[in-house]
């Protein structure tokens, strides 16, 4: 039981990744690919967070009377992380609508077909 | 005041000329700052290595802080290797781009396109620069996202697909590698490579260390587009405006490459992971796959764009032979062959580039007759084909040579028999393109008047790179001796399989 | 205080059940707009009441205002957001559940 | 208590992206993708991450939701079935995922106080940080001053995002501008509320820029709420009139000028003799020059990220604003 | 009062939980918008609650932020249905 609480959080985490990993190699739509990119990356910051925890501790602001805080260094990484994030995203959609206008259509199989191979 | 800060100055100056050059915003004086930055960068890496190799390792605390809490940008022989080749190349690029790219991107975009120049090269002098293991990642994204706008940059509708692949196999080999530095900084609680280094020796067989390399290696094999992982690669190299494809075909694999090694053999250890987790082998054998699938299809397309992609991530199985080799030579070699293959790729899809600029095609059938109308871009094609053929005399022959030489060593027989054999196939997809230039006839409904030489601007760093290749291949002493200790270096401060030695 | 934290526990309970009446509206209303109305009634009293609640809690500084402005934020944007909801639902031409009978039976009728 | 609730919005997670999974209609897939971005905020508050929390609600929810609306608005919001066989992705997600859960089998469990990620580097930035820096908030002290060239990286990357949307998209000239007004115009309430709410909002955004240094917030979070305050009034009362207020011209040069800022500081403390962002050189106490540095910098990543956010918006909704006309 | 609010703040999970069901599983587009705008504003109850649940109340920032971005994203939902048709 216990074995299972120590790691309850990781594996979860895990079924998110692969969740979002699975719609980003599957999605036919781009703006779904899109989405489970972020899926993707959001559980791989869960994963951070996770490992930062200190049961008992709490949040990294200094307040009178506490000893016990959580990590912080994970905490930044993700910051910066979660912005390298919706970068991506960002491009990544802006390019999803210059598809949309050069070839009318945002599912990937049907612009393959459109131009020659390459 | 400048020595102190070297270590720092060839990001900075890109970093900071960025913003600038999209102030300015018009395309003349956005040229002049990128060009001038980026010369900078390449004279301050030249200084770089020039002080690697005599102090063995410079530690740069940024902020003040030292290392592990602070970020620490660590130079040794390797990284200012690497630096040099790929701030070199980027001066080069520069000023080919400025007429390059004006018949190929929309006026209104070129400081756009400086500006995402600039980032990159920001972005890739980072992460050869930096000792914290997360801090390449994000150097790794900025240098992305800037490559994914200069590839959607061009003209062609298809550019938008492809920068949209490579975007989502860009992400997704990001965040593999970003799954595997949570790992190790899970089980050693540092992200300083050298800490990491020292702290994760203890966790041999854990679990957890060794998915996290699985992770960071499946990440970089994305990012240097090794076979299998290198889909994305041919269809961006294909429609990037030219002077980007030069660019990037010369840089960005190779800092990718450079990533695998530092991972390899500053963190994890040769020893770990070539003995214990075996992935020499799996290296070697994907190398070599690559070499001949990517070589025979590169013989196959009619697009000489794509050919010479193709050709890329076939060079890129070279690179990971030598490290797969696990000796100083084949190291060697790897690193030798980055910079070369930066010298004649660059020079080869200027030359493209300067077809395209006059013809506005890179079919091969547009290669035709242009030996004559062209002769000083077919010269400079030529000779940086023979180089990847690897004639010798050039600089491709150096790096086949070294790394038969580190196959023969370890009594390779049928490994250096397949890097030859390799070599005869790159004679085929060059000698194809050649054939059309020299034996073909122009077509006649091409005006035969305009299609002239290129502007002076774009032909000299052509030729410059062209002039390397031969440099180089004569006068070896300065990559070997920087390669070499480059090489000897990451072996010393590696624990080495026993085998090996 | 033992009487300010029995107060606070009342409002807290009875917002809670607000809340959860809502939801359980949510499901169990015919028609989009009475369950506008379930989702949207319940959710204000619920904030009005479980914030006064934790408002007792406070010992009148930061919190207290912070408190007061997420109150005041959400007793604006709230109804509003349900309002222009329900408007774009009525022009989108979403109709209710005594307009689809009457429709129905206008239909049958004709037919 | 917290495991519980843990559990739960686990749970609901996970539950969530199964959905995700299978459900066509791509607005539903937008809306929950919403709903998981404030679902992983809640556990990192439950976690103690009160500023990557923080950053998710304003990023995850707010920003990148809006974009993907936008880009539905233009792309259509129907998922084609697709012939695809899904056998190759599943099979390569059992095997990534196979890695994974072996990778965890050895990981530290779950909120042991001596796990070695608690016990190398970080123990300093918790003992040491609000006397070395001098801020209650670590998170920031770390952010801005023991990895401040991450951030530096993190600015550039916004910035280089910036660029890589005008880049696709370009920026829309006031001459063009010539849209019949749009925006919300039936909306008499949400127009009236609106004009209640931005001021507030930017006041808000301003005091998350300046007491980030003691409670959750700093410049990153302050810039996209600041630029959510403009996306409000550009969604209900129309480009036009935002543009009025702040063009993209003028955004366009105020992005470059945050990242210059940081920068400029680096700079400043190498000219002092320091390395590069040592604020401890800015002034003759190190605590003072460590916390010049901080409000310096942090108001360089608002600068830059409220200009490349709102641009980007801008970028989008021109072009949906562009798409309707025609 | 510790009981209590830990009763509060499970009771608006179990809330939160059947609005995501309704957000997930509904008849018309207009339902599930009102699922996940009843998901956001309990989420903020939530933020509130659970923030003097654990004794740290200081960060009703994050509730704050949660109320804003919710309304936002409605607006933009409405402003997303003037180019395309809500109903199938």
């Amino acid at each position: 039981m216990n074995f299972i609480l120590d790691y309850y959080n990781y594996w979860i985490v895990v079924f998110l990744m692969m969740a979002g990993f699975y719609i980003v190699i599957s999605a036919n739509n781009l703006v779904k690919k899109i989405v489970g990119l972020n899926i993707f990356q959001t559980s791989v910051f869960m994963l951070y967070i996770s490992m930062g925890k200190v049961s008992g501790g709490t949040a990294p602001i200094l307040v009178e009377g506490v000893t016990q805080y959580s990590n912080p260094l994970p905490h930044v990484l993700i910051l910066t992380a979660i912005v390298v994030g919706v970068a991506t995203t960002a491009v990544g959609l802006s390019l999803i609508v210059r598809i949309k206008r050069a070839y009318g259509t945002v599912e990937e199989n049907e612009f393959e077909n459109k131009d020659d191979a390459i | 005041m400048v020595e102190q800060h070297l270590s720092v100055l060839p990001i900075l100056l890109p970093l900071l000329a960025a913003p600038i050059a999209i102030i300015i915003g018009r395309s003349y004086l956005s040229w002049m700052v990128a060009t001038i930055a980026s010369a900078g960068a390449f004279i301050f890496s030249w200084q770089l290595l020039l002080a690697a190799l005599s102090e063995g390792v410079i530690s740069y605390a940024v902020g003040g802080w030292p290392p592990p809490w602070g970020i620490e940008l660590r130079v040794d022989a390797a990284n200012a290797f690497v630096l040099l080749a790929v701030s070199s190349v980027s001066t080069l690029v520069l000023l080919y781009a400025r007429d390059s790219i004006q018949k190929e991107i929309d006026q209104s975009q070129h400081a756009l396109f400086y500006t995402a120049h600039l980032l990159c090269l920001a972005g890739l002098s980072g992460i050869l620069l930096t000792g914290d293991a997360f801090n390449l990642f994000v150097f790794l994204e900025i240098s992305s996202l800037a490559t994914y706008t200069l590839v959607s940059l061009a003209s062609d509708r298809r550019c938008l697909t492809a920068a949209f692949r490579y975007l989502v196999m860009g992400t997704i080999g990001a965040t593999f590698i970003l799954i595997g530095v949570g790992m190790l900084y899970m089980k050693t609680g540092t992200l300083n490579m050298l800490d990491l280094a020292e702290r994760i020796h203890v966790y041999d067989s854990s679990r957890t260390i060794n998915t996290g390399l699985a992770f960071i290696m499946v990440g970089v094999s994305i990012k240097l587009a090794l076979f299998p992982l290198h889909a994305w690669l041919p269809p961006a190299y294909t429609h990037a405006p030219s002077a980007v494809t030069a660019f990037l075909a010369s840089t960005a694999t190779k800092v990718a490459v450079y990533v695998m090694i530092r991972f390899i053999f500053t963190i994890f250890g040769a020893e770990h992971v070539f003995h214990e987790m075996g992935m020499d082998i799996i290296l070697m054998v994907l190398a070599i796959v690559a070499i001949f699938k990517c070589s025979y299809m590169a013989t196959v397309q009619s697009n000489v764009k794509t050919v010479l992609a193709y050709s890329s991530v076939a060079q890129i199985g070279y690179m990971v032979l030598g490290i797969s080799l696990v000796s100083v030579t084949g190291l060697m070699a790897g690193m030798i062959h980055i910079f070369n293959h930066a010298l004649m790729k660059g020079a080869l899809f200027m030359a493209v580039g300067a077809v395209f600029y006059r013809v506005g095609s890179v079919d091969i059938k547009a290669f035709n007759g242009l030996g004559r109308q062209m002769p000083l871009t077919m010269a400079a094609f030529t000779l940086a084909g023979l180089s990847i053929i690897g004639v010798p005399l050039t600089v491709g022959f150096i790096s086949k040579w070294y790394l038969v030489t580190a196959a023969l060593e370890q009594d390779q027989w049928v490994l250096a028999g397949l890097v030859l054999l390799g070599s005869l196939l790159a004679v085929v997809y060059i000698g194809r393109i050649l054939e059309a230039a020299y034996f073909q006839k122009l077509p006649d409904n091409v005006d035969a008047s305009k299609i002239k030489e290129v502007p002076l601007l774009m032909l000299i760093p052509m030729w410059i790179l062209v002039l390397a290749n031969i440099y180089f291949g004569i006068e070896t002493s300065i990559t070997t001796e920087a390669a070499g200790s480059a090489a000897e270096w990451l072996f010393q401060h590696t624990r080495l399989p026993e085998v090996a030695q | 205080m033992l009487l300010l934290d029995i107060i606070s526990s009342i409002l807290l309970i009875a917002g809670v059940f607000f809340g959860l009446s809502g939801a359980i509206g949510l499901f169990k209303f015919p028609d989009f707009f009475t369950r506008v109305h379930a989702a949207s009634v319940t959710d204000s009293i619920a904030a009005i009441l479980i914030i006064g609640g934790l408002l007792l809690q406070t010992s009148f500084d930061l919190n207290t205002a912070k408190l007061l402005f997420i109150l005041l934020f959400l007793m604006i944007t709230s109804p509003t957001a349900s309002h222009a909801l329900a408007k774009s639902a009525r022009h989108g031409g979403l109709l209710t559940l005594a307009e689809n009978k009457v429709k129905k039976q206008e239909h049958t009728s004709h037919g | 208590m917290a495991e519980i609730i843990d559990l739960v919005l686990l749970a609901m997670l996970a539950l969530t992206a199964l959905r995700v999974i299978f459900l066509k209609d791509l607005f539903a897939v937008v809306m929950l993708f919403g709903i998981y971005s404030f679902l992983s905020a809640l556990i990192f508050v439950n976690l103690d991450a009160v500023d990557v929390a923080f950053t998710e609600a304003a990023v995850g929810a707010g920003i990148s939701t809006v974009l993907m609306l936008g880009t539905l608005a233009l792309t259509g919001r129907k998922e084609k079935p697709s012939k695809h066989s899904s056998f190759l992705p599943l099979v390569v997600v059992f095997v990534t995922g196979a890695a994974l859960i072996y990778g965890t089998l050895d990981m530290p469990p779950f909120g042991h106080p001596d796990n070695p990620v608690h016990e190398h580097v970080a123990p300093r930035y918790i003992e040491e940080s609000p006397k070395e820096v001098g801020l209650p908030n670590m998170v920031t002290s770390v952010l801005a001053s023991y990895r401040g060239f991450d951030t530096l990286g993190e600015t550039v990357v916004v910035f280089s995002a910036a660029v890589g949307v005008i880049a696709l998209l370009g920026v829309r000239r006031k001459e063009e501008g010539e849209t019949p007004e749009s925006g919300l115009k039936e909306h008499h309430v949400l127009r009236v509320v609106a004009k209640l709410l931005i001021p507030l909002v930017i006041l808000f955004a301003l005091y998350v820029q300046f007491h980030g240094d003691f409670g959750p917030g700093g410049g990153f979070q302050a810039g996209v709420i600041a630029a959510a305050a403009f996306i409000l009034y550009a969604l209900v009362y129309g480009l036009p009139h935002s543009f009025a207020v702040i063009g993209p011209r003028f955004l366009q040069i105020l992005a470059p000028i945050g990242v210059l800022l940081y920068a400029g500081v680096g700079l400043f403390s190498m000219y002092k003799g320091g390395q590069f962002l040592d604020y401890n050189m800015l002034a003759e106490d190190p605590i003072a020059g460590q916390h010049y540095g901080i409000i310096i910098i942090e108001l360089g990543v608002g600068i830059t990220v409220f200009a490349v956010m709102l641009s980007i918006f801008y970028a989008f909704a021109s072009q949906a604003e562009r798409s309707n006309v025609q | 009062m510790t009981p209590v609010l830990a009763a509060v703040c499970i009771a608006i999970l179990i809330v939160m939980g059947i609005a995501l069901a309704r957000a997930c599983t509904s008849p018309t587009v207009y339902d599930r918008i009102l699922g996940v705008n009843m998901f956001g504003t309990k989420t903020v109850l939530f933020i509130a609650a659970s923030g003097f649940l654990m004794g740290r109340p200081d960060f009703l920032d994050i509730a704050i932020v949660y109320a804003l971005i919710n309304f936002i994203g409605m607006v933009a939902v409405l402003r997303f249905f003037e180019y395309t048709a809500p109903i199938e």
